[in-house]
């Protein structure tokens, strides 16, 4: 299977309808630690996003759609997660001007995103946000990528660490965003952000199989 | 869950062209993206102010759009911040060759959302000033600062003020900074609002419990304790507020009780009358002063205090003609 | 029952208080027997516009005392008609020889109250106007009549101008009359208000059904049925209102949006936008509006609705300068 | 046992006494048809009545007290019952200024106090409000009186047809006060005022046993 522009396609579909399918956890993890409209911000985008890529014109590269995808997110998020997501994409996007992608390229796309989150949001690993799904998840790729895995697989090994990635935040004491407010109120929730993280790259995994 | 709203995804759309229609005189509701401005253009060279952050508390800052005051508002949907393009269309619109002064209050969404929109209209010069008046945070190393509450009110009303008088932007930003500096809040609920994408409660409290401290999108706040009357919240929210300025006795205030939106009006004037006498206690003497329902939480019940210590500029802009939907003298 | 008040007793009492010195520049607050005037004495031979009622609806009355509006309020208890010994002395207190004209809400208690206040007053002149403007109540000839709701503020904003520019005793009656029969409103519930005294929701309604034709005194209205969202309400009040206006195409009407105490202003502007497009496509004219929460019922939630017909003289009334706590133009 | 100033001292003892423990009963009467303020304001009214005659200084006649009574009950009630029991107490202490009171003489001061009722009130006897306790009690104290007996004896019999008449207001359809916005609605319930009259005239009943 070869991350190709369909893959890209598949990939938004599928983060479309998981999204969707996890708005309520997403709600209900983000009323708990924070206002609530997690679910509800990033189903409005994906929903948002889903249309304007299944209407694109023969996308050249998967960083056109990646482009779209970012930008579609921009204008329709709104909250934390909007600016963050949308410049994750952005620069994921940035790099991925190609019209397949390589081990190394799947590499170049999470390190951008992650450094499209980390600039924009100044949020380390371990302040319970969505740095820390991200920032594991590109380790993992790069020793996926790094033993001679196929793209797949190194999608597969990122999306895998940042679902533990996400877990790992359930003890953390958040001190960025919304949650740093509640103080030790915090610790023992999942952050909404690295879980909904967590899903989009599995949805990317998920396309690629 | 009952409230007067359609489908929810049109609820902050419905509402603000319900807004447009009864203030037509005022203002201009724009849609796609969606921004509010004066029906009356700047006059030409003047600082545009401009705001904006989650629907969910109004009047803030829609109902603060007009003469005296905000050049245009940019409501997001119910508590979550605007979007960078809303943002950036606004500034634009409202630019009047002078400028504009975004005052944003400090939470993530709105201060990553408010960054984008800067770099997104690279030809405008456009200052920023954030408000964090809330004292109920209070390690801001630990935490992403304090947050922006009620004193945002205030400082919009100052720096728009300043603005209207002439100022140029580096001198509206100075005095907006200096009135985010002057001020300070901290508010109770008495129940959480119900957020109509969620139709729940964001927060559980039992009859006898009030969470002191909250934010205004239905946060939890600092900590909880029972409830024992007007007077002893009143006294927490104001001893907190007021050590925080480091108040002394001699110094002239603005005193602005602030209901979250379901909080009876006779209930505001309870709450008032006590952190009114409590500064006299103290030698503080209060010049002006502000009560109602102006920064909300939906229909969240209870109230946050907010104090702005004065000086001879302060006093005068605040008493400058306004005349908003909310605000008007 | 968690509420921002003290002793329960004490809370119309403290509520004054707090009101009073927040309004110093506007208002005297006196508490033996309770009753609030201007702080600037009426021309020497004006009519003192004066009304009054329970407390629990804030801003009205007290909030309406002021330059072109009341010169007088009488708050009750929460509740609860004044008593006519404080409606005695508020006729005294704000008569400047141009005698009181007193504008009752049509309820037994206020109509009794009133009328034992006049009869102790013996050498004042003292003219009566009732308002009773809702709707809800239909075969007057089996009730006490129809019960004076939001309307009320409307007809204290014309007689109140109308007393400013110097109309006599009757002259002012007369305007006020008039408004009161163009006027009409009504009201539902969402959630009806805890009263402070008992602790409890006056009514109980389940998560699915709203209460329509409600007064704001918490008694239940005239029917429940299911909530179906803001366009249904809305169309059942305004029709239940402009059927009785028997409101012609071509007309121009005053548009009054009211919240009940608890209820967002997004809100209201949702339902202010559904009856503008309506009354549009009914060729009305809405020339005026007000929208927010004026005429309350302590924390009930819901909205009313009010129609009142225009014409040149009462929309020059309406438009005339007002400086009060609520109403300022 | 003879109906004088201490007699009538007592029945305003008793009369507080009753109210306050009835409070719960008349609030949750009114909130059924009315706005639930009827216990609530007739107990600050009476707590101020007894305040207000322990402290008076030899009252000469009933009438004075019955007077004092009705001023007080006026400027501390409000609502519909202030004036309405205002009234009523009125007109009785003005027909009442004797030392002591004969069967006539309560007749009398039973007929002033429906009169008064009336006259503020306007309601008539079936419309389910104060009248219908009032009425019927004066026709038994006028039977009674006829009938030759003693002034307690006479109170006893308006007390018990005051009650009767509180119950009977139960099935009515209410068409004056509060309770008439309620049409249909209204009946099923006793009329809080009516009930209180019940109470007011046991009280004076007991305060002459
Ligand atoms: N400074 C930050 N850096 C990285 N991620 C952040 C930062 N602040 C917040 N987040 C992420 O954003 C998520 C919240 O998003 P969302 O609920 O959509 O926005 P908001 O907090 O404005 O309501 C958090 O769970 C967290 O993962
Ligand atoms: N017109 C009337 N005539 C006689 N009694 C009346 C009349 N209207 C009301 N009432 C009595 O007053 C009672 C209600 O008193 P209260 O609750 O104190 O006043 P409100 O209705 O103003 O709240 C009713 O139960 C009824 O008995
Ligand atoms: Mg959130
Ligand atoms: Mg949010
Ligand atoms: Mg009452
Ligand atoms: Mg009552």
């Amino acid at each position: 299977m070869t991350l190709d522009v369909e893959w890209a396609r598949r990939w938004v579909a599928l983060a479309a309808q998981a999204i969707t399918e996890a708005k309520d956890e997403l709600v209900e993890l983000d009323r708990e630690i924070g206002d609530g409209d997690h679910g509800v911000n990033l189903d409005r985008g994906f929903a948002a996003v889903a249309a304007k890529i299944e209407g694109m014109d023969r996308p050249a590269t998967v960083g056109e759609i990646l482009t779209t995808v970012a930008t579609t997110l921009m204008s329709s998020v709104g909250g934390a997660s909007g600016p963050l997501y949308g410049t994750a994409f952005l620069r994921a996007g940035k790099v991925s001007g190609l019209a397949e992608l390589g081990p190394d390229a799947v590499v170049a796309l999470l390190e951008g995103a992650l450094e499209g989150i980390t600039s924009r949001g100044r949020a380390g690993v371990g302040e319970k946000t969505m740095v820390d799904a991200w920032a594991p998840a590109v380790e993992a790729a790069v020793r996926s990528a790094g033993a001679g895995d196929e793209p797949a697989a190194v999608l597969r090994a990122a999306a895998d660490a940042a679902a533990d990635g996400a877990r790992s935040t359930i003890p953390l004491v958040a001190s960025k965003g919304r949650a740093s407010y509640l103080g030790e109120r915090s610790a023992g929730h999942m952050d909404p952000g690295a879980r909904s993280s967590a899903i989009l790259l599995d949805a990317a995994a998920r396309a690629a199989a | 869950m009952k409230k007067l709203l359609n489908a929810v995804d049109d609820a902050v759309r419905e509402s603000l062209v319900g807004f447009g229609a009864a203030h037509e005189e005022l203002v201009r509701v724009h849609l796609d993206p969606m921004y509010v401005t004066r029906a009356q253009p700047l006059l030409r060279g003047t600082v545009a102010v401009v705001s904006g952050g989650g629907s969910g508390h109004e009047p803030l800052h829609t109902g603060l759009v007009g003469e005296g005051m905000l050049a245009a508002a940019v409501p997001g949907e119910m508590f979550t911040s605007p979007t960078p393009d809303q943002i950036a269309a606004a500034y634009q619109a409202a630019d009047a060759g002078g400028g504009v002064l975004a005052i944003v209050k400090n939470y993530t969404g709105d201060v990553l959302n408010f960054e984008t929109a800067a770099e997104l209209t690279d030809g405008l010069d456009v200052e920023q000033v954030l408000v964090n008046d809330d004292v109920a945070v209070e390690d801001s190393l630990f935490t992403a600062g304090r947050r922006g509450v009620a004193g945002t009110l205030l400082v919009e009303k100052v720096a728009g003020a300043a603005a209207e008088r002439g100022d140029d932007l580096a001198a509206v930003a100075e005095v907006a900074r200096r009135a985010a500096g002057a001020v300070r809040s901290m508010g109770v609920a008495l129940r959480a609002p119900v957020v109509p994408h969620t139709g729940r409660a964001s927060f559980d409290l039992t009859d006898e419990e009030v969470e002191i401290g909250i934010g205004i999108h239905g946060e939890p706040g600092r900590h909880r304790e029972p409830f024992t009357g007007a007077d002893a919240i009143t006294a927490a929210l104001l001893d907190a507020v007021t050590d925080d300025l480091r108040l002394a006795s001699g110094e002239s205030v603005l005193l602005f009780v602030n209901g979250m939106g379901a909080t009876p009006l006779s209930e505001l004037y309870v709450v008032y009358g006590r952190a009114r006498t409590m500064l006299a206690e103290r030698g503080v003497q209060v010049a002006r002063s502000l009560v109602g329902s102006y920064v909300t939480s939906l229909d969240m019940q209870g109230a946050s205090i907010t104090v702005m210590r004065l000086d001879e500029e302060l006093t005068s802009l605040w008493d400058a003609p306004v005349h908003t939907a909310a605000l008007r003298w």
